[in-house]
This record gives structure tokens, C-alpha cells and sequence, in this order.
């Protein structure tokens, strides 16, 4: 049993926004995915106000030990989301958390009063860090912007807020003590970092959107100073993601100061990663122990 | 009509491979999985991966698994014997052309939307370029009195013409085994012949093109086995999208086969 | 040829600073090294002006297409560095570039004038962007910071400053441009990016220093961005690293706009990986023609 | 007296692996190296990698080459056969123990500085912890009348005690084989009954502890081949230091093996 800003979890293992579809998944895997959920919670792809399509293909390219990807935030905007997908993933056996992007803070503010207020809804995740969309880019990576943002929005629900900060910044830990001064419940950390890569024949950049984000085994320990450089800053919990795909390793994300953490590109490899790697975080723990205090190093 | 779609397990398991052979410039891989459905439809692929070394291979990948159609399916007393017809043209490809028996397979699937049944009294034209044979085996299997039409960059890759049951009619760029043409050549001289055909394709882009066009100007219904880059093969990662009539849809669930006339070009 | 600088060298691949000394190279390799050099410039390991024993070990842990390393700038210090090493790396095949470092503008102009004025020294590159060490993460991270340093030491050489910049900054395309703007005469990028490891038995840091720079293969798709983005900011040169291990890796960053490359990492893995990569440049420049003009594409 | 150090092509180059056998808990690999040279001195070590599919093992490593002592170096009519001694801990020895004959195994070395001659008169007592055995088999058959001393984990890991010549003392942890003991305390035995030794030591921290604090003691003149986490082998990275008398030492250029008395403890 994980509690996560006073939501009970049957565990501490989350996916990564944008790196599960249940609804698309349990039309591969039907019913028995949700008799063996990956999941201890679920978190949406980020959802924007007015539904995009998302960015030309190529859309993927995978790097050594890991991927860059510039998919460009497709969804079905607010409405859509609303009144096709929520009530779909409302039915999952595990809490529900809705990830939300905008474009402005009014339209931030808007997403999340209009999600706060669904009973599906267990937790809001902001995502000011997606760096395949400008604004992502700025808010996130700037302190202060950082904080308006979540100021604005923090009045429109009583819901947990979780923050979602970008590795693409001079000092993560100042962003998440900003937004945690402003409101936040939580913060999770690493989104992707920015990358490029180029077409073999011409030369150009081989991404329909020019530029991506580098996820996967080849961020951890990226991923894993700043988690531990987060968590040393701030009181509140701290999401802990970045290339994990084995319990060992969700361990150390927990002893650098992680109260959760959340698997993304590991699941692209085995849909079953979350279930895999909350199992073996179980025998890490049992055998030797996980760090209960924040042994944060750095 | 329901959708052609078998459900797949919910997580990576692994087969173990009982066979690798050359044909020509293509290997096929059989491996038998013990705890799949021994019933995925034509058209329908698998996630696959070696279970060991997979990685450290040039550019030090491959690191995703690796999308392929299945080409047959045979059930056996304790599971399936999978197989798989493939090129090797990159590292995750070569990596599992190196494969040996006993090794183990790490795979993910069926999934996707296969191959839609003839609509009735029309007569199944199925056109492969190159590898895009493969999903047209186990197809081939399953419809009575086709007429396998298949074209060819070279002699080595057309010695995949054997697999087919039948007489393929077969193509090639350099003329050294059948006619030197293209295979789409061969299909509108079918069509000529014969209106009242369907058309089942997989095969490069191009050749996709060409089959639709004529397909599209003759009214012939006609299903296209499409290909894209796959991190997940199921739905997650938003990556495998094609623009379709309406708007990008993911290959990996709502294909890899296609109704034509879904298209306005592969290209 | 490659021109950097006004330096003419005979191609653009160079090694990157403090990942081969030449010294302890050729008392393992003898003059076998010195015949076939691997590299077409010689950047020596970054100096300070006292001499520092470097980080307690360990100092190296693998990661899944890379390694971290926390060194920690060991060197003789500038004296050291002048009487003994110097005249050995004069007589090297090459160019020779000289990376120095200093915890303040004043100890960076000293360095700077004191190396400046040696006629064994073709350029000298600024370290404002070592992970390791405090300051390099400040000063090269902050435009501001960095124009300052650059400005301040502008006066003391007639010779080509290189101003190497950290990957771990928001945006090093401004902090490129400032460096220019004060007077740099080239960029080169990436650094490593700040990273960390805990130990499986412990949980705790398991480098000496803590936490350390993440190189390697699995560092290539951020580096190249950052090259891209770079290249496209500033008019003086750009030479690429990060993560380069073949030719057709190094093409990608000089289609990118960098205008000369440099090798890490893989010379760990290959003492003559410098030498491969120049011979499959040329190659692959042969086959599909080495884009001259910056493609640059972000 | 010239540093005992064979210099090295500075290039990694591919040897052709003629042999993988198991011993106990260990594992010999032998190679054809056909480029390099074929007189490395004991102590010495190489960087090794293999040629293919050096990476996807566990946490997606092994990325670095690892350094391996060579045991034994016989010349062959067109190169030497390397024999490495290993036993598989992790990712890269993994990788290595997997490898089969005809396999490429690339290298770097040899490299660093082996062990010295003894001085005139002393009788050499060689001290094998576990894997340190290896650097002490190619030494044995360059000194005459040396006494030699192992200890081991288990009756798995004393096998590889089979490889030396002559009739080395054995102590293992439970007894299984030989003495129940530590091979300190055989060594401590061998230097009561004869101070006129002089100790060459390879194995476990602890041990080589041990076996520096007895010879200080007694002034007895000891060589220690020591170990740390290398990156390149030839002084490139400044990663592999170990603290000295003359302070941080790069293991891979001023070492492996050091005179013990520049030690003020091995931990
Ligand atoms: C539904 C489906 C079914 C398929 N069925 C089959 C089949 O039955 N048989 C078969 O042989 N193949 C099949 N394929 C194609 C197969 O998946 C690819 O050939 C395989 O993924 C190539 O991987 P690779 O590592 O060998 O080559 P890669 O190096 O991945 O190169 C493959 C192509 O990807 C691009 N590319 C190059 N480098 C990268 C990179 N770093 N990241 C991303 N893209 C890159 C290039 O365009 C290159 O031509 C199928 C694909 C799909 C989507
Ligand atoms: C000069 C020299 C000579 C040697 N000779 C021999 C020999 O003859 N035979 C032999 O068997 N061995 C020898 N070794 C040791 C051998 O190099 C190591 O056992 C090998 O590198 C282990 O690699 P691995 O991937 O199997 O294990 P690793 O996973 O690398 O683990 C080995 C140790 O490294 C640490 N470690 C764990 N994870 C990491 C990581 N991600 N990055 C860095 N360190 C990590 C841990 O302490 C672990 O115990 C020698 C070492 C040196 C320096
Ligand atoms: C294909 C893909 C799509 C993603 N989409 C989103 C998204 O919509 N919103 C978001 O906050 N993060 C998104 N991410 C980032 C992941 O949630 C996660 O932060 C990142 O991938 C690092 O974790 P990993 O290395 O385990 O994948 C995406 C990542 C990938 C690979
Ligand atoms: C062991 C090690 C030591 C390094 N020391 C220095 C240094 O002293 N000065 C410096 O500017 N960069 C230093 N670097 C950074 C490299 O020069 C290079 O910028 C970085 O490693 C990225 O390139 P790569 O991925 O090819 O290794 C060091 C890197 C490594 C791995
Ligand atoms: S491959 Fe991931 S969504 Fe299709
Ligand atoms: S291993 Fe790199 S300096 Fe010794």
C-alpha cells in the first residue's frame, strides 16, 4: 500500500503519461488487461482544450538504449475527452489521474476546473514540461512561470495537483520548490529530454515535428539526479520516472527520494513492465530493504 | 462482420525457436509459444525481440522490439509454431536472423486488424512485393482458389515464390526469374481479365501506391497490409499513425490492413 | 583540411578534453601512437591553476550506452602543467588546444594569459561547463555569466578562445550566443550531462563525488539537438561531441552545422576510434556529400 | 630495472576465440590474437569486449570493455594464444563466459605493468585469492621453485587450483578442499618457517589486506596486482585511481601490481 497526496494506491508503481492507452490497449489485450492492470494508478496522456492531431510521421526513432519521440500531444481536446474516453477509464480498477496541458493559464485554469470536478478524476497532473510544445518548454523550465501557473489553477479544484517538470532545465529542484511553494501536492519528474535525430539518406532532420524527446534505459541516471536533487528541495512527494525497467532500479529512484515512480517506454517493450517491475521492487524491498527516510545524495 | 482481431496476452512472454532457415535473401523463423492463441488471423503481427543480446548491435540497437506479420500458424499438441518470413536490413532484423534453435523468442501479440474475408462471389487477387509476401502465406491458407501475384527485386528474394502453394505468378525487376516487370503490372493485366476481383496487398509503398490506384479506378475493393515505425504494437505510443480520409489513425491498432478506399495514397 | 579558427588541421576530428591523455597513451602504446595519432587536433585535459588531486574513487559507473564519470579535474595545476607537460604535448603530430578551467574570471584570465602566450599552443578552450565542479555548472549555464568570463579573459590572448559549453543549461543556444558576442572565436558541445548512480548494496551514491557526467552513445540524440540549435544561434564554428562512435554519427553533427567533431568516450572503447571515425567521415562525405551548408534544423 | 611492460598496438583489434572451457566456478577463454604481441608480461592485462552484441544484457549493459589479467600466452607459428581466466558476476563477464569458438573477441593490450623479478635470493611465494589466481599461472611458468598458495570460496571455485604446476597449498572457506583457512594464514605459516620470501599477491581486497600487513610486519618485499573499475586501460579516463603513498594512482598505466610498501592499506 503507497498513499499518495491522501489517495490510497495498492502500490507505488505508476505508468508515465502518454506511454498507455488502456482504452487502445484493451482493445489488443481485451478483458485481461484489466484482471492483470500493469498499473497501481493510471495516468492519462495529456489532454489540451481543443483536440489536436498530433505532430506528421515519423513520429519515432530509437536511440541506443532508448527512443526519441515527437508525437505532438494528439487528443480529443477537453469534450471529447469528457464525454468518450473518462467514462471508459473511470471503469479501470486503479485511480485515475488526468494529465492537462495548456497553452495559456486561463486555459490550464479551465482544464482543470472542468476535470477536477468529475468524480472519475482522483488526481490532475499539470504538464508544463512537454518539450514538443513551446509553451511546455518555457513554464516548466522557469521558476517563476512555474509557480503563476499553478497559482492560477490551484483555486479551481481541491484535487491533488502534481506537477510534471522537464529535464530541459538549469536546476529542476528550483522549478519544483516554486511550484510546491504555489500549491502543487506533488511533483513528477523526468519528462523527456529534448533530442534530435537525422535521416540517414538526406541529412535532414528525420522527425515529422524536427525534434523530439529522448525517453528510456539511456536517461536513468539523468532521471535519477534530478529525482534525488527534487526530493532533497521539496517536502512534498515526488514522482519519480526515467528509463526504469526493472524493480533494482525503481529501488533506487525510491532511495534517491521518490515516493511513487512510473514506467513509460519500458511498457512499449512489455505491456506487463508495470506488474513485472512492481513485483521485483517487492523482493528488493523484502531482501534488502527500501530506504523508508529520504537518504537523498547530493 | 466482426473485426479479424485475436486478442493477445497481456505481457511479453517468451517462444522458443525451433528452426532458422534461409530462403534466398529472406530467413524464416519458427518458433513454437506455448502460451499464446494458436489462432491469429492473416494479416496480424507480433512484437518481436531475442531474449538474450538484444542490443549492442550498430548504432548500439536495437533496443525496441520489432513489428513482423506472422506468415504461419500451425497448431501442434502444447501451443502454436509460429513463423516468420524476414529481410535483414538492420540491426534488430539481423540480431534475429543470427538467432538459433533454443534460443528464446520474446514476443508480444497478435495485434492489429487482420485480413477481412471476400466480399461474396468475388474472386481474391493476393499481391505481394518482396517480404510483403509473408502475411499472405498463412492468408493464402485460408481462402480457396486465389491468385497469388508476387514481384521481386531479384532471383534470391523470389525464391519466396516456393512457400506459395499453387502457381505464383511472379515478377521481377532484373526478369531473371519471371517476367520482368512489376508486380502491379501483372495485377492489372488480372483485373483486365477479370472485373470482378478483390485485391489483398502488403508490400513497399510504391507498390502499395500503384495497386491502390488501379484498385481505385477500377472499383475493385481491396485491402492494403500497410507498415510504419512501431515502438509498441499496441495503442500506447501513438507513434505508428498513417493520415487516412479520416485524419491519423495508428497502424498498430486500427491496422496494419487497410481498406483501400480509406487511402488517399500510401505514399 | 579542415579550417577552425584560422588553424588549418588535416581533418575535423578531435579528441574531447580529459578523455585521452597523450602521456600515459604513449608510455602503453610507445611511439606507434605518435605515428598513427588519432586525432587531427590534440585538446588537452582541462587545467587549473592549482594543482588538484581529483575525486575520491570511485569514479566511474556504466550505464546502458554510456558511463558517468566523476572525476573531479585532477592536474598539476598550471606550473605543473607548463614545466612538465606542455613541452611533451608540443611535440605531439598536431595542433594542440589547451582546456582550462578556473573557479573565478581572474584565475580564468591568468590561465588564459600564462597558456596564451606559449608557442606550443594553437587555441585554448574555456571549461565553463564541467559538471563536476561548481562553478563550471554556474558560469555555463547563464549567458550572462558566461559573456562575463569570456569578456574578461577576450584581452588576454591574440589566439582562438573555444568556449565549451554544459549540456545541463536551458538554453545553450543563448548562452552560444553570448559567448560569441563577448568575443569567443568557436563553441564546443556537449559537455556531459549531470547524472547519478547508487549503489546496488547501499542505496547510497556510489561515485566518490556523488554524482557525475553521463557520456556515451546514450547521450548522442540530446547532443545532437543542442548542436543543431547551437549552430543555427551563432556565425563562429561549432565542434560536436557527444556520444560519436562512428562516421556516419560524426556526419550527422556536422550536417547539423557543427563544423569539426570531437571523440569521448569511444576512444575508451578504442584507442584508435578517432582515426576509424575520420577514415568513415570521409567515406560516407564521399558517398552522399557532406552537407556544407548548415541544414541546421530546429 | 626496466618496467616490466609490454607495449600495445594503439588500436583494439579482434582475436578469434578458440576455446571456452568451464573449470568449477570459473571459465577459460583462449583466443587467437594474430597482430599482437606475443611476449606480455605477467600481471599484465587486456581490455576485452566482444565482437558482437556487446550491449542487452543486464541494466543494457555491458557498454565498456572489462580488463582481464591474461593467465597464459603460448606462441603460435602466426600469433599467441591469450587465455583468460574469468568467473561470470556480471553483464560483461556474462557476455564473455557465453562466447563460442570462432567468435571474435576484441581487445585492447597488453597492458599496464606486470610483476618485477624477485630479488636476488628470495624465494617467491605466489598468494591466490578466488579469481587472482589468474596473473599467477603465466607467472609461475616464468620463476622456478616457486611455492604457491590459493584460497577459495568453495570445491566449485578450488578447481581451477588443478591449473598449476607442481602441488600449490589450498585453503577454501568451508573446508571442502585443502585446509580450512584463510590463504593469509597459509602464507603466514610459509613466512614463519622462511623470512627469505618475497610475495606476489593477486585476489579480493581483504585479503591482499592481509597479506600487505603480514609482509610489512616482517619486511617481507611483496608485489600486489590490484583491481579497480577501469573505462579504457591505458590512462585515458583517470577513472580507475587508487590511493597511494605518492597519492592517486591510475591503476591501468602505474599499475595493476604495486610494490605493497606504497600502500598504506589495500581497502
Ligand atoms: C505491421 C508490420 C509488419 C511487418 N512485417 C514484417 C515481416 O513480416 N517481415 C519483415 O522482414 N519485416 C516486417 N516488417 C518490417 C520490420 O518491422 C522492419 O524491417 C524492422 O523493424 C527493421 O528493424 P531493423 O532494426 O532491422 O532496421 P532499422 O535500422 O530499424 O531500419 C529500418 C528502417 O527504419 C528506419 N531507421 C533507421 N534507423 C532508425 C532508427 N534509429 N530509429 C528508427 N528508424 C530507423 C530506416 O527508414 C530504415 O530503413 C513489418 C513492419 C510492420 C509495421
Ligand atoms: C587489472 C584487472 C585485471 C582483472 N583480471 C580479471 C581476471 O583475470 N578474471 C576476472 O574474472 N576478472 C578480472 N578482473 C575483474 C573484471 O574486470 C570484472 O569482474 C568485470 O569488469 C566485471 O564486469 P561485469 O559486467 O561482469 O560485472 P559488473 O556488473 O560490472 O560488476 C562488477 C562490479 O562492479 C560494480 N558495478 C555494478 N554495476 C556497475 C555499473 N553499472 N558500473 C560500474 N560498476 C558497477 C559492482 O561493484 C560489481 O561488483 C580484473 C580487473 C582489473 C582491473
Ligand atoms: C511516446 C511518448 C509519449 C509521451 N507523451 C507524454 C504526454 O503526453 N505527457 C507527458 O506528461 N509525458 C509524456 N511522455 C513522457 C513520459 O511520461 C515520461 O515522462 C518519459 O518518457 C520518461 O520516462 P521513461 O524513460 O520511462 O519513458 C511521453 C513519452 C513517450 C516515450
Ligand atoms: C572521463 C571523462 C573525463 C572528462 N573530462 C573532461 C575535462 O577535463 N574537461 C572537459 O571540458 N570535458 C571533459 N569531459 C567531457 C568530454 O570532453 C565530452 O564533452 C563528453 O564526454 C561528451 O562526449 P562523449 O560522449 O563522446 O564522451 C570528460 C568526459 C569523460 C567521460
Ligand atoms: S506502435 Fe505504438 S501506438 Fe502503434
Ligand atoms: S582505466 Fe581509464 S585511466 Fe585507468
Amino acid at each position: 500500500m503507497t498513499e499518495l497526496c491522501g489517495v490510497s494506491l495498492r502500490g507505488p508503481v505508476l505508468n508515465g503519461s502518454g506511454t498507455f492507452d488502456a482504452i487502445a490497449a484493451r482493445r489488443a489485450f481485451g478483458d485481461a488487461l484489466l484482471e492483470r492492470f500493469p498499473f497501481d494508478a493510471f495516468v492519462s496522456k495529456t489532454i489540451t482544450l481543443e483536440p489536436r492531431q498530433g505532430n506528421p510521421p515519423p513520429r519515432l526513432w530509437e536511440t541506443p538504449a532508448g527512443m526519441i519521440n515527437s508525437i505532438g500531444l494528439p487528443n480529443k481536446g477537453l469534450e471529447g475527452f469528457l464525454a468518450s474516453d473518462l467514462p471508459e477509464l473511470g471503469r479501470l480498477p486503479v485511480p485515475l489521474v488526468v494529465s492537462v496541458m495548456g497553452f495559456s493559464r486561463e486555459e490550464l485554469a479551465q482544464l482543470v476546473a472542468a476535470v477536477g470536478e468529475r468524480d472519475e478524476v482522483s488526481m490532475l497532473e499539470l504538464n508544463v514540461s512537454c518539450p514538443n510544445v513551446e509553451t511546455g518548454l518555457i513554464m516548466g523550465a522557469d521558476p517563476a512561470e512555474t509557480a503563476l501557473a499553478v497559482e492560477r489553477v490551484r483555486g479551481e479544484t481541491a484535487k491533488p495537483l502534481v506537477v510534471k517538470l522537464t529535464p530541459n532545465a538549469t536546476d529542476p529542484a528550483a522549478v519544483a520548490a516554486a511550484a510546491e511553494g504555489a500549491g502543487a501536492n506533488a511533483v513528477s519528474l523526468v519528462n523527456t529530454l529534448k533530442g534530435m535525430a537525422l535521416d540517414p539518406q538526406s541529412g535532414e532532420p528525420w522527425l515529422g515535428g524536427r525534434t523530439g524527446g529522448v525517453s528510456g534505459p539511456a536517461i536513468r541516471a539523468i532521471a535519477l539526479e534530478q529525482v534525488a536533487a527534487v526530493a532533497s528541495a521539496v517536502e512534498i512527494p515526488v514522482i519519480g520516472m526515467g528509463g526504469i525497467s526493472n524493480g533494482r532500479q525503481a529501488a533506487d529512484f525510491i532511495a534517491a527520494g521518490a515516493t511513487a515512480v512510473a514506467i513509460g517506454t519500458e511498457s512499449f517493450r512489455d505491456p506487463a513492465a508495470g506488474r513485472r517491475i512492481a513485483a521485483e521492487l517487492n523482493d528488493v524491498s523484502l531482501s534488502i530493504g527500501t530506504p523508508t527516510t529520504r537518504s537523498t545524495p547530493v | 462482420m466482426s473485426e479479424p482481431r485475436t486478442l493477445a496476452p497481456p505481457e511479453r512472454r517468451v517462444a522458443v525457436v525451433s528452426g532458422v532457415e534461409r530462403i534466398g535473401a529472406y530467413c524464416v523463423i519458427t518458433a513454437h509459444d506455448g502460451s499464446g492463441p494458436r489462432n491469429p488471423r492473416p494479416g496480424q503481427f507480433y512484437m518481436l525481440a531475442t531474449e538474450e543480446c538484444w542490443g549492442g548491435g550498430s548504432d548500439e540497437r536495437p533496443y525496441l522490439p520489432r513489428a513482423f506479420s506472422y506468415a504461419r500458424a500451425y497448431v501442434e499438441p502444447d501451443g502454436v509454431a509460429l513463423s516468420f518470413l524476414l529481410e535483414a536490413i538492420g540491426p534488430g532484423t539481423e540480431r534475429l536472423a543470427a538467432l538459433r534453435p533454443d534460443e528464446g523468442l520474446a514476443l508480444v501479440g497478435p495485434l492489429g486488424i487482420g485480413f477481412r474475408a471476400p466480399p461474396d462471389g468475388f474472386r481474391p487477387i493476393l499481391v505481394g512485393g518482396g517480404i510483403g509476401a509473408a502475411p499472405l502465406l498463412c492468408l493464402q491458407e485460408e481462402l480457396d482458389e486465389t491468385t497469388v501475384l508476387l514481384g521481386f527485386r531479384s532471383a534470391a528474394h523470389a525464391q519466396a515464390a516456393a512457400l506459395f502453394s499453387g502457381e505464383p505468378k511472379v515478377a521481377t525487376d532484373d526478369g531473371s526469374v519471371g517476367q520482368q516487370a512489376l508486380v502491379s503490372e501483372l495485377l492489372a493485366t488480372e483485373l483486365d481479365a477479370d472485373p470482378g476481383a478483390t485485391v489483398y496487398a502488403c508490400g513497399p509503398p510504391a507498390m502499395l501506391e500503384a495497386v491502390r490506384a488501379l484498385c481505385a479506378e477500377r472499383d475493385v475493393p481491396a485491402q492494403l497490409a500497410l507498415e510504419s515505425g512501431m515502438a509498441c504494437g499496441f495503442g500506447a505510443c501513438f507513434g505508428c499513425v498513417v493520415p487516412t480520409t479520416d485524419g491519423y489513425l495508428r497502424l498498430c491498432v486500427d491496422g496494419p490492413v487497410l481498406d483501400a478506399d480509406r487511402l488517399e495514397t500510401v505514399l
